[in-house]
């Protein structure tokens, strides 16, 4: 290709994406649940290194969330099985956005609910308010109303919750799909139908292990989330179905550590990517893998990022 | 403080290498703000299993020559693959983490530990000690053999009335820390009972495991010290981003809320901790 | 519990274990796939360590398989796509079954097809052979007449299939159910009416992975299957859930490479396991497993391994 | 041969570091029954990431010290891994495996080598000189500094005659190492042509880029050599059992049919390869 050559030499990269509705400064965003509310890695890396950051999925009213243990190593993965603990959306308004809106990233608040009701009703009050970018529907919560089944394994429920959200606020609606389904391409058409901007993908697999010399489930909840590099060529491989799928930007994640896993993910379909578990690992992940992107770019002859997108499709 | 790099100084077994015990040494910026009870999230390869950093106490620190020590027990993939690190290679560390002991202004500072618990109690008793209190260690283990190998001649080094125990009775008292702790609070109850006196305030910092601290933070509230316990949870991220080590805990206001073992912790009054909330 | 006080002593442990109508004088078994026709691993690992082995899925038809690159590696685990490769029926009977009919273990058969009447013509014929102790039906393929969409993830599709076999056959019908699927219940519940004795899984989770630098997918094929040590947590879920959702005996697979990950199965409702990916690392796994499978019982007071099948459950 | 726990003799970077070339030297079980074009299937780690074992050529067989010489190129995680071990410790083999090159039993031998394609043929070389035959190397690579560091000093000791060249040349013929070799060819034919006389029998081992190694056995076949290839292919097992490293190839009666790198492999008569089967 003659862009390989090295068209771009030298020159600055251009790193910003523009996802429907959703201007970025670059494509990295950290992944909802993994990066708190924006200030506590603040030591390690400051959060204007990020694109945008999404924050801990916010429920109508508090939760405690689920009993410890939590959390379990697997291999190149984590389970978790925090079970939304968060402080409901009153004190969120109250305490945790104040501060949010003032930071220099985009926030993309994630929410979450367990009837359509608590989703039209957290994106009402949200989307009036200043300083959020986007909301991040989060439908793999289990759905109270139809015998805990996922919102997001169902075509049809999911749907319907992102076009209540859709119907509630002006905001971008990011749509992020679980992966335990059969056919995610389903699920993207069915949300495309509801109204979403934007497709992230993908939420934790479930998953659990158990403690052979106690002979019960490690985690106090049984069944857990797992994330991390493991999940990594499932997470690829439905980011490439989906963007054949649908016409959506999308948000691709799920184990990424380094710079080549973003470019994987971006070179499969997606328009930025985000990073959870990774931040455990490594903290300094985010600037790691911009600062790859942007010399890969240069290598390659691109001038900017948002040519990755959907590369490999036409390759394969 | 930032991520930092630390230089493995030595890293070697210690005690009975049946114990699995070692002791690492770094030199680097932590040492600069360390203090007692905190601790170091530690990444133990980067390679990507196992995956996650592990948490390790601060077990003394050395300012002058820049230098931490940690202590910890071989126990899973983690640990294993840490202990293959040598000395010369550098250290991937996030930390000084979390909140750590207080340190009493006067008064009388108890430690209580039960097995490996000891390990943060180390550099707790230096401090206590440099600040002028009055230190006691009350310390439970397996054996003679495991205490010897987890570091008692350094304590004995250190002057301060040691009150053992051991489970098959080879060193103190035959059982639990309990006994120890027991014996020398009777006769200071007692004491108070006679004169209607009150006793110097006694400040207990305890480690160990969770039935154990529970036991000491209920005596201690039934006598009134001011009782802090170190707890332990599995973690992620270190820094308060996951919520994956939540510990629920009873506020001012008697109601339940949770807190997190990395940020808020991982010490914790012990009158806070609902000892039930986890299984 | 009072087993865990030892009751075994220094006895011998009984490893043997009984699927319907497939007794085994041990749980472990070599994954289809993996393990060739039986002896490639001579040198190694002789092949009367294994309960059983499974050999290489066979189809009525002989296949060259996908193009190369087959392989690829992912953190923890492993994306292949052979691609069914395999020398067909008529071959596989002259000249690997009479070799086979002599091992010193339990051979099972793994049948493929792209159709209803592959798989019966495929039992039709192997289930008049003497030294087959199990056909396991690989309904992970695609069907060629419901546009590709695996057999495996639709139940109806996978219970006619395992019907068609049960009718042609007495043989012990091993059904072998596919990870990628919304609820994997429902697919146990669908091979247990189409008549299967035994349950297996997971086969392989769909993955696929990029090589950055050449812009283009790994895989000849574009995707691939996952397996190996990441796939573990999830493999370990589903067979604690189909443990709840039928009453067949099951045998576990997903990422086993040491004694521990054998016993998670089992505790989590296997009746015995099958190794693939963990041969690539070390041949010795099987002998390996066996051994610290073994002193785990001695250890908490097992004298059968047929103990642990499921003790995690009552504990969840 | 069973699996064998080596014993690492020496493990270093070899020429300019730049390269990331690698020689590792083992003694153990391996030396006494290896051939040349064999490989070992090598656990570069005991820990799940990197997974798989990683095939590395034999370079070099010593009986009397019962040591074998591995040299590989540091590409990605496998052999970064693998790089870290130190002499002293063990590594994990399967091998000698695969069926190595033939050695003819009189005649001439030509090595011809791409890059680190030369890394097999040293064994083979030595294994031709002791069999009695005229061993010729056509050798080429990036540049002289390149092929220095993979050991062009060893095979000058050899004092076989060496046609070189580079890509940048600095060294020998510029170009690929087709130059040197349709150099020395010609006048071979032209001979042939003029005296109508056969020539000796003339055997050729390949090892190099995919490319490359079809250019040579499409001329050894317009030729008449006997062309031997040694293929690579990403391998899981490395025994023939899970199917990932087939090759097609023509068979006797010109059927298109697989192999298996590995084990029917990795070295393969360069006629029956079917040069466009793979990507
Ligand atoms: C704040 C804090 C300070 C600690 N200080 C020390 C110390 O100074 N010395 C020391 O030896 N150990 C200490 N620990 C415990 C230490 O973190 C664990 O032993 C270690 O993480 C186990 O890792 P592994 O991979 O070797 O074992 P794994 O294979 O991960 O687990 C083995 C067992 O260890 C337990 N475990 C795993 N992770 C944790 C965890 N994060 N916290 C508690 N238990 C765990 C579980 O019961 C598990 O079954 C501390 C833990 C915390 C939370
Ligand atoms: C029979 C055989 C003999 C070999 N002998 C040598 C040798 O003597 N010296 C040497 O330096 N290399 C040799 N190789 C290649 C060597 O196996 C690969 O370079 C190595 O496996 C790469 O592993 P990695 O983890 O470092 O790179 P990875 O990160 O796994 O891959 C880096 C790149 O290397 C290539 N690669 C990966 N695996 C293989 C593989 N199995 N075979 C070929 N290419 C691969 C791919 O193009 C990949 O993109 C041999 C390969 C085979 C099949
Ligand atoms: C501890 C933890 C908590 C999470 N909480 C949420 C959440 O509240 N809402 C949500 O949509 N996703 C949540 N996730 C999923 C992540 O946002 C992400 O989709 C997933 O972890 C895959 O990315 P990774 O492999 O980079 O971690 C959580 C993940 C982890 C590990
Ligand atoms: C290279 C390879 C080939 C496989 N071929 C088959 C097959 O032919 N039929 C089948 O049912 N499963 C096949 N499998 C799936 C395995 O039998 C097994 O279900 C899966 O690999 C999970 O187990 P593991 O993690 O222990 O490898 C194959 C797996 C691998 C890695
Ligand atoms: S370990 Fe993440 S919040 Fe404590
Ligand atoms: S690598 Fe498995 S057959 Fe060759």
């Amino acid at each position: 290709m003659a862009r390989d050559k090295g068209a771009a030499g030298g020159a600055e990269i251009d790193l910003g994406v523009r996802l429907t509705g959703l201007e970025l400064k670059n494509p990295v965003i950290a992944a909802s649940g993994t990066y708190g509310f924006g200030r506590e890695y603040d030591l390690y890396c400051p959060v204007e290194t990020w694109g945008g950051i999404a924050v801990k999925g916010i429920t109508p009213e508090p939760r405690l969330g689920n009993p410890v243990p939590r959390l379990a190593e697997t291999p190149a993965g984590v389970l978790n099985a925090v079970g939304l603990e968060n402080p409901g959306l009153e004190e969120f308004l109250k305490s945790y956005l104040p501060r949010l809106a003032d930071l220099p990233t985009a926030v993309i608040v994630n929410i979450s609910g367990f009837s359509v009701e608590d989703y039209a009703l957290l994106a009402r009050s949200l989307g009036r308010e200043k300083g959020i970018a986007a909301l991040e529907v989060n439908i793999s919560c289990p759905n109270v109303r139809h015998g805990g089944l996922q919102f997001g394994t169902d075509p049809g429920s999911a749907e319907e919750v992102v076009a209540a959200v859709r119907r509630e606020t002006d905001l971008p609606v990011i749509a992020k799909l679980s992966p335990n389904v059969t056919d995610i391409r389903e699920l993207a058409r069915a949300v495309e139908r509801g109204g979403a901007d934007i497709i992230s993908l993908i939420n934790t697999l479930v998953g659990m292990s158990i403690d052979v010399e106690e002979k019960r489930p490690v985690l106090g909840n049984v069944f857990g989330g797992l994330s991390g590099p493991a999940v990594r060529p499932v997470a690829v491989r439905m980011v490439w179905e989906v963007y054949q799928a649908v016409d959506l930007p999308i948000i691709g994640m799920g184990g990424i550590t380094c710079w080549q896993d973003a470019v994987e993910f971006m070179l499969a379909g997606a328009d930025a990517v985000s990073i959870g578990s990774g931040n455990f690992v490594n903290p300094l992940v985010p600037s790691e893998v911009l600062a790859g992107l942007e010399s890969y770019c240069r290598r390659h002859g691109f001038s900017s990022v948002r040519e990755l997108t959907g590369l490999a499709q036409s390759k394969s | 403080m930032p991520l930092s790099y630390e230089e493995i100084i030595s890293h070697e077994s210690q005690g009975n290498p049946a114990e699995g015990l070692r002791r690492l040494v770094l030199r680097g910026s932590v040492a600069a703000t360390a203090r007692p009870g905190q601790f170091l999230h530690v990444r133990v390869s980067d390679r990507l299993e196992p995956l996650l950093r592990r948490p390790l106490s601060i077990a003394s620190i050395d300012r002058t020559r820049g230098e931490v020590t940690l202590l910890y027990r071989v126990r899973g993939r983690g640990t294993e693959t840490l202990a293959r690190k040598r000395s010369g290679e550098r250290l991937d560390v996030l930390g000084p983490l979390g909140n750590g002991f207080s340190i009493p202004e006067k008064g009388e500072l108890w430690l209580v530990a039960g097995g490996i618990g000891i390990f943060p109690l180390y550099a707790l008793a230096r401090a206590g000690l440099a600040a002028g209190l009055k230190v006691h260690l009350f310390w439970g283990g397996e054996s003679r053999n495991f205490l010897q190998s987890a570091g008692l001649a350094e304590w004995q080094d250190l002057g301060i009335p040691l009150h053992l125990s051991t489970m098959d009775g080879s060193l103190g008292d035959k059982g639990t820390v309990m006994l120890p702790l027991g014996k020398a609070e009777d006769p200071r109850s007692a004491a108070n009972r006679l004169s209607g006196q009150p006793l110097p305030a006694l400040s207990v910092a305890v480690c160990g495991p969770r039935g154990m601290m529970q036991a000491v933070a209920e005596l201690g509230s039934a006598r009134g010290w001011r009782v802090e316990v170190s707890l332990e949870e599995r973690m992620a991220c270190g820094v308060g981003a996951c919520l994956g080590c939540s510990v629920t805990v009873r506020d001012e206001r008697g109601r339940l809320t949770n807190r997190k073992v990395c940020q808020d912790g991982p010490v914790f009054p012990g009158k806070e901790v609902v000892w039930n909330g986890a299984r």
